[in-house]
Formats: structure tokens, C-alpha cells, sequence
């Protein structure tokens, strides 16, 4: 495991209370807490450096160039992508999905061509595809789940097929933590001649990732997800894919040149980082990424490996918590086969009666349809509670997860049949 | 516990717990359903309207303990009741919910159990919860006023 | 005068050394520095609520949320708007105009329509019409200029006509300081059934603004050229127009109910907000507005009008500068028609070299396009060099400008004709 | 003034204040023009080649101070080379500016003068200025030795 004590000194809010109580913060899969190393670059930006950046001729110009330039090199090996001019920062990676379709998607996708997704996909990743699907005549078609959660194969290789041309597929489920076979899902991808975008924001945060092993042509990912601060996403693509797509948005820094009528986009990765990128935040990231680098996401995957282990054995324990068979738990029980994502429901008690009495105990975890409703739909509920862990959470507040879920019950259970 | 006590008073859990008037009128003078599909909150109104006063009124619902609570005080406090008085109920609740900032506020008399869901004010995300009852039979009042025999109109929340 | 002793004290860059030498920051039109107030507001955020927005039931969430909408209100009080709902969170105001363009843009401009603009426009209030036109088939018009750098009226009765759907006009030229005659402009358009986009990114920093004087139906600005942090461009606009435009990008927080193949879009403004939005520092840009409304949008207003004034008499003694006919200063003299921005070149001395040698000696200018190409083509310059002021700028810094720009001409003037 | 030491050496001030090489060439084997339309550098090449040598270079230009001395420069270091030698310092240069961190590269000999541009390396968006001329040579000993009779080619730095 890794040496939480240690870790969670970088964390200030950490040793916040909320409602009197000691804050545990089990929220992680929504956005993660952030170190003071992160927090630290910010102010030292504005207080030292800020300046607008290309193209500027001055010291504090030249300065923020650099440090927001370096974020990239970093990115670019955090995810061993090959050149860092495939690095595109966006605003979030909903943005950076929305990229994609809008430049790609309207440029290479036609009435009849399918797009094959996951009844798993967040919104962001669902959304998207709808608006290019009404808007180009194209086809969704969505892949069939196990019964825990995971994606059916046999589905995908029925579905994927001659009229594909981009499977979308979410990396890990923000609902059941479900780590899903992105390699094995490109290679059929690619035998058709398809491209595979994968939504990254649930799984680079939390599994050593490479572009070369997920064999896919689209990564998007959330720097909020992973310690950096809120404002900055991220799109990786093959660079050839890059250099034919045309540019999304218009304006500064996007062009090479411009005359009155007509423009020439810049090359690549500015093409598309049209106006004042978020300087700041981005070389925050880059603060994030040298400080997940330093632990080693080998280790980040171990640790939550280890917490997720130890709450299947509490969820599996639920007699024994005193919860009966109230306790539903969602997505695969193999530690080896998810993340930190559990998500559940406790009887009939709403997934907001939940989350407010674990608030009032200072165990904050996420109620509702995360961004999921189809999965919601299917699974036949209004919402689910969701705890999520990260690299400074501890079994003892998994321990604390349980004990306010015992409050709970007490407090709302015994409904009367409605 | 010290905690939640504003919000899960004794009140709305002896309401959530046992909900008033929970159930279906065979012939209602009209039927709203109630959705908030951000929360997953759902629920149908049956009303039964006779010489302008609320006859008979009860509901079906699956939602959180605020939203049902509230429904069930909802019930309780205008069964009973004239249209027009009904009308004045659910305009001064949603008033002490939506904007006054006082916590006093002028419930008409004999309605003051509604004044637990004051708690709710803290939480604005629930707020909406404690509402989507309330909006649905301003929809249902509308329905009777207007004689209007479609039985199933819908409010949606967002 | 404001009090700049004062002010200065809240800005911690400003008592940077750079090269050895005090740092005179006047690139204020690039970006603006930052008071403390607004670099702490980011940290306490991180260090004291940090959590993801909306539908959040812990104490995190709720606190966020409601400092994230918070700064909403005050930016609608800030613009004078009437509702909070007519205000959208974007990553930088080119993303506000670009979202204008993608949504109102595609869905009521048709082949033959006019779109009206100026030739001082900013790429980012150009290339999206250059798309929006070569997309729709609709023919982009450009407004005349007068000698020193202002819209001609004249020009303005004759192309905007029946055929006009759009004119998008800056508030005031970044490379010029001109402030234009929106409200003029406004009647124009509206007389023909236009509708007007103003670009507020210099505007909305400098001059007091009322979108109901300016009579505008769009307004795009960035909150880091107006003290607030980088990665936040807001977009006003008519509550109505807005109801009416179909969502730009898709994803998580823009929808109300999801289905696995259609959506039905959130009521606004969240409509168009789409993915994890940039918290942090949308709640800084709360701290900056607050900054600017106690010192009083008037108050800033007047001090760029006394800065601008010792400017322009400076300029107009180039002889006592030693600097001969050399100093060409472009835009309007008279300081209450222009802001503090002033554009010029040295004789033959490329713009780049003025920028550097100034540079070295503490004081950091912009040089270049200004991402205005079309606009120096049409002065027949590479480029030019560009100070620009803010509220804790100083006349012994713009004395400072000027002795800087003689030790310019004395390492680079005197260069053999070509 | 104690600054700009670095960057606007005595050398570099020398070439951008009497540029060498100045001019037109009237029948060129080749002619060759570069732009950096980002910052608006602009110039036109004249080659003269034979027998595989440099007979004559000439440049007019319009750009800032890097662009103008680096030009100069390399006119100078050039001309009387053989193709293949001037190909070698075209890449030795660029390697410097480019690729190299150490301050001590190995420029051909006699070509010391050239690493007055390093300098330059200290302010990344300059070094755009310093290379255009020698892409544009690039470009023209590429027309060379194609036989390319074309006349206007063109090389855009982005
Ligand atoms: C007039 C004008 N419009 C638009 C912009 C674009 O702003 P941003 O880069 O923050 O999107 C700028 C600033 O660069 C500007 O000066
Ligand atoms: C699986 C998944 N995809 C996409 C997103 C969207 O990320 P963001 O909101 O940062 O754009 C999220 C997070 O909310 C997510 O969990």
C-alpha cells in the first residue's frame, strides 16, 4: 500500500472537518482532491510569471511559454504517446470528445455509417454521438452488458462491424469501476477499419495507461480527475488522424495566417487551442502529472487494488454490518477486473438519503445517476450512492463508509411497502 | 446522532416512514403525474374535485424522503380544503421555499407542521425534491379549474 | 487618479525584478495580473471546497456549487444584465464567440445571408464567421476605417443592409485602443433585423458596461484580461435568443434527461455548460469582480483616460525623445475615444526587436500581429509594437516606456537603407 | 545598457546594420522566397550555381534584426562552398539551434562567426527568424539539384 500518512500532508483539505466530523472524502470518481504541490503552482504562476503566451517577446511571456509547453512533454509521456504535438488541451474531456465529433465526426462520418457504444457511457461520451448521429444520418448502436457490469464480447464482436467506422468506449465505468478490454475491443475496431476513441476519465487517473497498449486512435481525459485543478482536459490522437482533421473552433492561436476572408490553421498540436489557452491550470497539470509520476501509477493501481479488495469484503459482509440483504453492490466483484468505483443502493432508500446522511457524518460520496441515466434505466433504479477511492484514502474511512451506512439504515430504513 | 436534525426532523420521517394518503382515486376529477428526471423522482396525484373543494386527493410515489414526506404533508393540508384556499397553501409554501430568507414566515394557520421542510433550504440541490409535489398539484388545480378532462397531463422539474 | 500605491500592493508580480531591472508590466491587452485576492480565492478553494458542482449532496458540493453560481450574479450585476441565466461559462471569449457561431450561427444563417464585421477585428471575432460563412455559403462584409483608426458611420449605413443577419463588432481594437460606437451600430442592425455580437475582451476590462446601453444581444468576454485567472470567457446573451439556440457541445451537466439515442437539453444557463466546468477559477473570477466594483468600473475608466493622456503627449513630443519622425503611433489622439492601448512602430526597427531590447530592460510590451493580420496588412506592417495599461500602471512607468524606447533606437535605429 | 548582450551581439548588430550580400542576382539558376507569417519575416533568395559551387548568393529581406543578421551570415558563409559543403553548415547550423543544448557545437571551420545566433536559442520564438534564411537556401540547392527551372518557389515557416 502506499504510504497514505505521508501522502495525505499534501492534501490541506483533508484535514477539514464538515459538520464536525473528520472530512472523508469518498468523491473521488467525481473530481479528486488536489496536493499542495498543485495548489502551490498556481500561486507561484500568477504571483511570478503570469503572461499571456506565443508569440510573446517578453521575460514573463517567454517564462509561461515554457512551463506550459513542458506540461505537454509530460503528458505526453504519462500516456507514452510518441510526440508531444498530439497533445490538444480542451477545456475538460467532455470538450475534448466534443472535438472529436464536431472536426472528425462531421468530416467522416456519413448517413449509414454505425458508431458503436456502451449502455456505460457517461453522458459525455453518449451526448456527443447522438448530436452526430441526428445531425449526419448515422447509426448508434450500443454493446450488451453481463449481469456485473462488464462489456458482453460476444456482443462486440457481433456488433462491430463492416458499417462501423468509430467505436467509443469508456476506459473504466465511472458507475461500476468495470475496467474495460480496450485492446481486444481496438482489435476489432480495427479489422473493420474503424476507429476507436477511448473516454479516459475515469481510467488514466487510476491505471498505468499507454496509448501503445490500448491500441486506440482517441484518448480523452479530465485533469480534475487525476490532482490537477478544475479547467483542464485533454485530447491525444494519432498525429496523421490529427493533421487531416480540420480545425474546431476559430480564433487566436489556431491560425498560421489570416486574411479577411479566409485563414490558414496553424500545425498541430495550436490548431486546435483557438484563444488564450488556460495557462495556469495547465502548468498546474503538469504539477499533478511530476507528482503521480513520483508515487508511480503502478502503485496508485496497487493501492486501490488492495481498498477495493477490502470493500468487497465488507460489501460481502453486509450481514454482518447489520444491512441484510438491503445492500445492492454494482459492477464486477474481482478486484483485479475494476477500480475504486462502488456503487450501490441500500433497500429503498434513495440514493440522496444516503449521500445527505453520510454528508452529515463527514463522508462524502456522490447519490444519483452519475451522469449515466440509460445505465440507470437499465439497471431499473433512480440513481445509485457511489464511493470512490483514491491515492489518499485509507481503510479506516472504508471502515467509516460502513459505519455511517449503519446510520443510514437506522435512520430511513423500515419504509412502510409503498 | 447530532446530525441531519434539521433535515430528517422527526416530522418528515414519521411522514416519510408513514406517508398520508398514499394510494389511487378510480375516477379522479383529474391525475397529474410529477417527474424530476435529474433525481429519478416520480409520482402520480389523483384529485377529486367536488363544489370547489378538494374531496379527496392521493398519491403514488417513489422518490426521496424529502419529496415524499412533503407530498404526504402536501395531502394533510389541503384535504379538505376550498380551491382557492388550497391555491393560497401552495403559494405561501413555495414562497418560505423558494425565496423568503427569513425563518419565520406566515404559513396559514394550522399549517405550521409544513414548516419542517424549512430544513430543506440548506440543501438547495433537495429543494426541488420538496417541490415537485406542490408544482404537480398547481398543475391539477389548473386542470379542474379549466375543466379540462385529459387525464394525464405531466410536470417535469429540471 | 486611483490609488496605485495602494492598488500595486495586491498584485505580488509586480514586485518582480526581471533582468535585473524593475518589472513594468504593460501588456495588459495580452493579459492582466492578478491580486491576491483572486490567487487566494483559487487556494482556499483547493484547500477548503474542493468538489465536483450540481446534484452534489455533500457539504463540498454544496459549498462549491454555491460559490460557483455566486460569481453568475455578480457578473450579471457587473454587465448590468437582467438575469442570471443569460450568463454562460466558457473557456476564454473565444469560445463564447465560437459557441455563437456553432449554435446561432448554423441554425439561422443561410446561403446569401450577410454577416457584417470590421477590419480591426480580432482573429477570434473573424475566423469563426470565415467558417460559419465558407460552411453556409454566407458572404462576410467589412466596415471601412478611418484614417486614425475608427469605424466609418458611413460605411456602417451602407453595408449593413437587408441581407444582414449578424454584425459582430469589437467593443473596443486591441491594436488601436478605439472604442467604437456600439449603441450607433446597435440601431443600425437592429433597424435591418440584425442581431449585434459585441467582443467585450478589452471592452468589458476597461470601460464601465451596460449590455442595455449598449444595446448589444451578444457579449463575449475573458475574465483573465480583467484580473480574473486564465480558462474563463463568459457569454451574454438574450435570454430569449438563448432559449431559441439549440446546445453546442454535449455531455454531463448540459441535459435533463438522457435516453440511450436522444436528450432533452437542460433549462439555462446550464444548457450550454457542458462537462466539469472550470470551478476554481470561475469562483476566482467572482474574487475579481469584486476587486473591480471596489474600485469602481468609472474609477478605472478615468485613470486609463489620465494614463492615456501623459501617453499621447509623449508620443506627440517624439521630437524631445529623441526619437524624430521615427514614432508612428496608430488609432485615435484623443484619449476619451480610445483605451489604454497604443500601437506603434520605430521607423524600420522590425517590431520583435523593440519588444526584446524593452524587455531586457524590465519593461514587457507585446510586438507583433496582435491577432489582427488582416488589420496590418491593411497598414502595410509586419506588425507592431504594443503598451497597454491597467489600473496599477503609472505615469513614471510610462516614462519608463519612453526611455526604454531610446535606448531601442540607439542599439537598432540607424540601419543602412534596403 | 548591461542587457540584450546575448542577443544583439556586436556581430549580430554588425550584419543587421551592413548586410552582406545585399541585392539581386538577374538570371539565378534559382530563386527562392521564405515567409513567417507569423511574425511577417519576408525574403527573397538569388542562387547562382556552377559546376556544383556557390558562384553567388544574394538576399533581399524585410525582417527584425535575427532574421536580417542571420541571413547575412550565412550568405557569408556560403558563398564559393560547394553544394555539398554548404549542405553540411546548413545542417550544422540548424543543428545548433535546434537539437544541440551544449553551448560548443562543432560548426565547420571558419564558420565561428555563426555562433553569435545562439543567442538567440535563449528566446524559443526567435529562433523561427534565425532559420527562415536557411530553410529558403534549403529549399533553393534542393531546386538546384533537381534541375528545377521553376522559379518562384516558395517556403513557409508556421
Ligand atoms: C479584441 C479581442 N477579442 C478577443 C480576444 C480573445 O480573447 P481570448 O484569447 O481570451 O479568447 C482578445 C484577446 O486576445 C481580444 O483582444
Ligand atoms: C467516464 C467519464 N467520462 C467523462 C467524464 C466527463 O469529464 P469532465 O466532466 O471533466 O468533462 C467523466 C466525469 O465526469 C467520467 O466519469
Amino acid at each position: 500500500m502506499l504510504n497514505t500518512n505521508e501522502i495525505r500532508k499534501d492534501f490541506p483539505i483533508l484535514s477539514r472537518e464538515v459538520n464536525g466530523k473528520k472530512l472523508i472524502y469518498l468523491d473521488n470518481a467525481a473530481t479528486s482532491q488536489k496536493p499542495i504541490q498543485v495548489i502551490d503552482a498556481i500561486s507561484d504562476y500568477y504571483k511570478r510569471y503570469n503572461a499571456n503566451v506565443h508569440r510573446g517577446i517578453h521575460t514573463l511571456s517567454e517564462e509561461a511559454t515554457t512551463a506550459y509547453e513542458e506540461t505537454r512533454e509530460l503528458i505526453t509521456d504519462f500516456i507514452k504517446a510518441d510526440d508531444s504535438k498530439e497533445i490538444i488541451f480542451t477545456a475538460n474531456a467532455t470538450a475534448a470528445i466534443n472535438l472529436v465529433a464536431f472536426s472528425w465526426g462531421k468530416a467522416n462520418i456519413k448517413k449509414g455509417d454505425e458508431i458503436v457504444l456502451s449502455p456505460m457511457e457517461h453522458h459525455s461520451n453518449l451526448v456527443p454521438w447522438q448530436m452526430l448521429a441526428k445531425e449526419t444520418g448515422a447509426k448508434l448502436l450500443f454493446l450488451e452488458l453481463t449481469e456485473d457490469g462488464q462489456i458482453d464480447m460476444e456482443s462486440a464482436k457481433e456488433w462491430i462491424g463492416p458499417h462501423t467506422k468509430l467505436v467509443a468506449i469508456t476506459q473504466m465505468s465511472n458507475v461500476f469501476g468495470t475496467i474495460n478490454p480496450i485492446a481486444e475491443i481496438a482489435k476489432l475496431a480495427h479489422a473493420r477499419g474503424a476507429l476507436l476513441l477511448v473516454d479516459g476519465a475515469q481510467g488514466v487517473p487510476h491505471i498505468p495507461t499507454s496509448v501503445h497498449e490500448l491500441q486506440c486512435d482517441f484518448l480523452a481525459f479530465s485533469m480534475h480527475k487525476m490532482l490537477g485543478p478544475t479547467g483542464v482536459g485533454v485530447l491525444w490522437a494519432k498525429r496523421e488522424i490529427l493533421e487531416a482533421m480540420p480545425p474546431f473552433m476559430g480564433g487566436g492561436d489556431m491560425i498560421s495566417s489570416v486574411k479577411l476572408t479566409s485563414f490558414t490553421a496553424n500545425e498541430l498540436p495550436w490548431k486546435f487551442e483557438a484563444g488564450t489557452p488556460n495557462i495556469a491550470d495547465v502548468i498546474a497539470s503538469g504539477a499533478a502529472i511530476t507528482y503521480l509520476n513520483k508515487i508511480g501509477m503502478q502503485a496508485v493501481r496497487e493501492h486501490e487494488i488492495e481498498l477495493s479488495k477490502y470493500a468487497l469484503s465488507l460489501f460481502a459482509e453486509t450481514s454482518k454490518n447489520g444491512m441484510g440483504d438491503d445492500l445492492v453492490l454494482y459492477g464486477p466483484l474481482d478486484a483485479s477486473k475494476r477500480g475504486g468505483v462502488f456503487s450501490f443502493n441500500l433497500g429503498d432508500i434513495h440514493p440522496h438519503d444516503i449521500g445527505q446522511i453520510l454528508s452529515d457524518q463527514g463522508v462524502a460520496i456522490r447519490a444519483g445517476h452519475h451522469c449515466c441515466q440509460p445505465l440507470m434505466n437499465e439497471l431499473g433504479v433512480p440513481g445509485t450512492a457511489r464511493a470512490s477511492f483514491y491515492i489518499y484514502n485509507t481503510k479506516e474511512e472504508v471502515d467509516m463508509l460502513f459505519t455511517a451506512l449503519k446510520e443510514a439504515k437506522k435512520v430511513l430504513g423500515h419504509v412502510s411497502i409503498r | 446522532m447530532s446530525l441531519s436534525d434539521e433535515l430528517y426532523r422527526e416530522t418528515i420521517l414519521d411522514h416519510y416512514h408513514h406517508p398520508r394518503n398514499r394510494g389511487v382515486i378510480e375516477k379522479p376529477s383529474t391525475l397529474v403525474e410529477g417527474v424530476n428526471p435529474l433525481c429519478g423522482d416520480e409520482l402520480t396525484l389523483y384529485l377529486q374535485v367536488e363544489d370547489s373543494k378538494i374531496k379527496d386527493i392521493k398519491l403514488t410515489a417513489k422518490g426521496c424522503s424529502i419529496n415524499t414526506a412533503s407530498g404526504s404533508m402536501m395531502t394533510d393540508a389541503v384535504l379538505g380544503q376550498s380551491i382557492a384556499e388550497a391555491q393560497k397553501i401552495i403559494d405561501s409554501f413555495k414562497h418560505m421555499m423558494l425565496e423568503s430568507r427569513e425563518k419565520d414566515v406566515s404559513l396559514p394557520e394550522n399549517m405550521e407542521e409544513l414548516e419542517a421542510l424549512q430544513g430543506v433550504k440548506k440543501y438547495p440541490v433537495r429543494i426541488k425534491c420538496a417541490i415537485l409535489p406542490w408544482n404537480t398539484l398547481t398543475q391539477a388545480i389548473k386542470n379542474v379549474s379549466a375543466n379540462n378532462s385529459e387525464k394525464s397531463t405531466k410536470v417535469e422539474m429540471s
